[in-house]
């Protein structure tokens, strides 16, 4: 956000060139992922985690369920919260404090990403009608803050529900008592987030943090299993044209379909 | 979005408010509506009922804050504890945050934020009743204050959504429709330019789908866009679709 | 807040010194209100509405009502609770965030004429004594800030408990049943509250915010249908002679009674 | 205020803690008590026990809060969690907010602001003990501490409610008489200059009924202030009325 | 913390070579206490309250009992709460707002050696099991801050705790019914705070504010009836050798010996 | 610390994870792990997991706050809400607070604070998963972030725990043992120097019982010290104690 030294203006000039040529400062085609790897089940403490790179970008979620009570217009749901914190490690530009508008804006777009993919079947997380029902909470941490923060949230969130496991319960005089043995919670979709950049009116995929910095606008296109789209969201303060829009649709179904593959999803 | 049984569209194609799949509901717009602020607008869009000011450009505290080379454009989307079914605490909800953030970035290409470098330009948006796409209402409504206050832009945006009610690409979701509906797509979008400057979407959609919706709330936003020109002129313009 | 321009303080002498003769700036007279213009019942989602204009002053109120608990001292009695929000929108000088001294104030005053007249008859509003209560939310909007928020605030509040309307119900078994049909909310007094500005050692009635930067100090009271007194505010680092508070005592008696006359109170 | 069944005016027209009409409860001043404050007192009004401190007047932080022309004088009052029946909450309370507001607005007009432009002065008040108008008693002490901090003053603010108690206007509620009583008037008076600087009132009253409360609520001030004076002498003061 | 003016830095130095010629400024030996005065039951609207005056430095501790559940992994025990509030009125560097880190600190030392030492037996307060315990609020208010907050807190929330009077009471169906008569709270044993700072190398104890400014160091050992230590803590940003914590344990357990027999503990 | 019935040390005299009373749980350390950070470490003991970070020496903002003669060393504990068995809060509580406090000055001593007047240095300590002492584990790392970040110190800082379960005093306790033992004693150590940094006491032991639990808390420290100085040269090492 502060006034960019000369040196870092020089790479800037010089990463937006090269993507006007179709080409990246490192190396990848415009609409190629970085490295991803992932980690599952390292919090043990936890029904479900993930830790997922996307080359130096490194986001942790962590999944706990407890008991609570229904929204009241959906009385037969179990509750979905997600939640994501900057926290200042990850990066200079995060502060301690409250969840600020880019933390609240993670959140709820990987939220949505699940949620319109019907991704979790929260019928099955009711335990008493309109009394009791399982929540989920979705802690997105991130820990090492290169860029595109929204898809590797959306990965590592997925990859930490399905291996999340619920305790086996049975409903005793309305009251949870827990028996031996686990379940994994019910997915039944994968939903993936796609994120775009806008850099010399050019779409590049999976922006690090130095292609963000002087990207114009930013889109997410999430898909699920077949194709059809989920979520979007447009960031920053650029524009995209219509036709630029319906290109990264495309794009994403392929890209999102790559990584489902790859991930055995 | 969760599905209910109410039946959204009849026999007749006609929606629950009598509307047809691409017409928009009622508005009235008016340009300058209070005294303090320097530009100002009030909207009604259906039921929806919302008032946006701008203060600006004026300094900025604390100072270092500012920015050597541009204007800060600052937005706050708030609502009503009487806006809506259930009373709303006054404290800011998680998603008002996010609206204020996306509605900033989509006014935000319209402004010639390098004009008044070292200044800031608070737009409030107060939403005094809600009946769904109370974002695009809002930009429409902010966009028209902007100018109002004499802010330099490059465009007016215009904002409307389109969705997907009961199989049908349909404009301009109210309330119902936003809740019950399958997909919700609202866009602003800069008719001059013919660029789009938010795009959110929620639900289900194929691409084909997703596509026709864009384009349809595309169509919205011009039809609003020559209403906000309107009442620029005439300070005051209240719209209802007539039968064709 | 800040220093005042010259143009501003040129202005700001003329004020005073037409007042020391009598005579107000706007051409009113000293005891004179502006115009008072009042819509009601214009946000349908509420139970009541109304916005009142008091000259440029704009104010807008909405009524809620829920369900909740009484208070432990007074089971019997549903609850009122008035809030006041002074929106950025409304003034250069309102700031966004939690309520400041002066929206307390302001909510706490119209709160009191309300409640220490006993407007509402709040024993009708309990629907199972101890447990369960009808809660009346009364939330003052300030849309445009041009002096003297008390008297349009409570001018607003009052209107807008007049038209609300609340669901006729039932009790069954505990729970609260919403039957057919409205009933408008038991309203028996109609409290208006006069506030003075003093400048130049006289007593203005309903100040604009010109007056209000330049007044020493400010004095709301605040009469029932019958005359009595039933709130009183000084505010301001000013001072009143005690003969200042009882000849504005009397006024205050007249102009409440002129206000409820044209409102048909 | 609620009316309940206590009977708070006995057969021979004393009140429920054997007071006269007219008579204030016992007081004690000390003044300069704390050795960190710039200015202090400490005073018991019945069962009232209340800490007045000033620190100033001193740099504002941040500057630009500063006036050029004048102090900024600030007030905090605050009740101890153990100060009432039900423990409150440390946080500051809407009433707490409140006070804080026309205690202040009641002392400056006693203090010479322009006698130190730029600087801030802070009055900070703690309740250990309520027992009703304890704004009164918190405005007596802040005005001693302003005078113990050397703050230049015009008149030192004496402050006492009165109050319509079953049908008698009666002087200096405590806080059965407060709670359940018809009106309380609270009022602060700078008696060399013959001016009130707080007044509110809730409950009911006519117009002559309030005005024999203020009168009396005056003639309370009065008597408190003579013992103000005393007390600044003294350090110390001990007072009950005694009957004549 | 601001920068100290040149009297304040002399004044400092004399304070530092005196101690390590085992000398204090107010004539104190290095391991003596100021004078403590202690009044109890002052507040009345409270059911416990003490006053300890330690030289200037004066704390007052006010105890409230109320209801409420117990924690889940304690279902039989009643619930200690102990809150510090520094109050701007007691010094220069306290700032209206909520606890910062040495409030909190303060209290959780307090608390901590009231709860380790297992002072008041927690079972007694147990009204239904799993359901409804008493609370214990203890609340600490420092009116004046000369040094050694710590000891001082420690031992007005001893010497209230002592003089807490609770209620008689009789559970009906579930409820507390409030019978005549008090008794005192279930308190059994009488931990003592002893603080040390390090200053020059050497220990001193119940440094006054001018020692604590300069200290390297500070060491709070709380020790009970016994001699048992039951809470420690090492503040500052300074080091002490173990050997000097050793000593400092030593006289800790003779100061608190003293201390209590000096109260009648 | 409650007394439970679980038996914590069998016949053998090991622990409820089979160690021996003396024994630490094992050690992975890694330098370096993050690349916006100025200096990193992340570790495990146990199942403590646990990354540290340092950012600065920067700039101070407000810069009233900053110091002429010395740098200003800032530390957050803070744990992730999934670190613990039932989910916490992200807002900051109580105990976190303090022990942000406590552990910047177990790490203080250790800085050579004067090196960088007007500076701010950042310690951001996140735990991801907690199992016992993670105050001390977090001190470990924050101490290797440091000097991975080139800040200039006098000696690293190693800490462990020691406590008493069940009349033995043991090494470094894990949750179990800490929750359910007679008392915890965590210690930051300088072994360079043999000065004490961090010390704190909860439970209830004689003064004998202390000397011996620090003693061994210290000895637990000079293991931990090896290990993090071949951590600072290999950028990584994990240990886990073998049978002697």
């Amino acid at each position: 956000m502060t006034a960019a030294t000369t040196v870092v203006r020089v790479k800037q000039k010089q990463i937006a060139q090269l993507i006007a040529k179709g080409k990246r400062l490192d190396g990848r085609g415009l609409t190629d992922y970085r490295e991803i790897k992932i980690e599952q089940g390292i919090i043990e403490r936890a029904e479900g985690s993930a830790k997922v790179l996307l080359g130096k970008t490194e986001v942790m979620v962590g999944v706990k369920i407890e008991t609570g009570e229904p929204f009241p217009d959906t009385p037969n749901e179990g509750v979905l919260t997600v939640n994501a914190e900057l926290v200042p490690l990850a990066s200079p530009t995060f502060e301690p404090g409250p969840p600020d508008e880019n933390s609240i804006e993670l959140a709820r777009v990987v939220d949505r990403g699940i949620r319109e993919s019907k991704a979790i079947d929260l019928e099955k997380l009711c335990i008493t009608p309109g009394k009791k029902v399982f929540v989920i909470f979705v802690d997105i941490y991130v820990l090492n803050h290169d860029g595109n923060l929204i898809d590797a949230s959306a990965l590592a969130a997925m990859t930490a529900l399905l291996n999340t496991k619920m305790f086996n319960y049975e409903v005793e005089n309305g009251e949870v008592k827990i028996k031996p043995g686990y379940t994994p919670l019910p997915v039944r979709r994968h939903p993936v987030a796609v994120t775009f950049a806008k850099i010399n009116d050019r779409l590049v995929v999976d922006p690090w943090l130095e292609e963000e910095q002087i990207m114009d606008a930013r889109l997410t296109i999430t898909t699920d299993d077949d194709g059809n789209i989920c979520a979007v969201q447009k960031g920053g303060s650029g524009c995209f044209t219509p036709k630029q829009v319906f290109e990264a649709v495309q794009i994403a179904k392929e890209k999102a379909a790559e990584i489902r593959k790859k991930l055995g999803w | 979005m969760s599905q209910k049984t109410e039946k959204l569209i009849d026999k007749k194609g006609l929606r629950i408010d009598g509307r047809k799949p691409d017409e928009l509901r009622p508005i009235k717009i008016e340009v300058g509506v209070l005294s303090n602020a320097d530009g100002s607008a009030y909207i009604e869009q259906g039921k929806n009922k919302i008032l946006a000011a701008v203060y600006g450009p004026k300094e900025l505290h604390p100072k270092h804050l500012a920015l050597p080379d541009r204007m800060v454009l600052r937005c706050r989307y708030h609502m009503a504890p009487f806006s809506v079914q259930e009373r709303k605490s006054p404290a800011p909800s998680r998603r008002e945050i996010e609206l204020s953030k996306v509605i900033r970035e989509a006014i935000e290409p319209a402004v010639f934020v390098e004009y008044y470098p070292r200044t800031a330009v608070d737009i409030f948006i107060e939403v005094l009743q809600a009946d769904g796409s109370t974002r695009c209402t809002s930009i429409t409504a902010a966009s028209l204050a902007l100018a109002d206050a004499g802010i330099p832009m490059r465009d007016l945006v215009a904002a409307c959504s389109a969705g997907k009610v009961e199989d049908m690409i349909v404009l301009d979701l109210n309330d119902v429709e936003d809740k019950v509906g399958t997909a919700d797509v609202p866009v602003a979008y800069m008719p001059n330019l013919g660029v789009i400057t938010l795009l959110q979407m929620d639900g289900i959609l194929t691409s084909e789908e997703f596509e026709k919706a864009v384009n349809l709330a595309i169509e919205g936003c011009m039809k609003i866009y020559a209403m906000q020109r309107e009442a620029l002129k005439a300070k005051y313009v209240s719209v209802k679709e007539v039968e064709e």
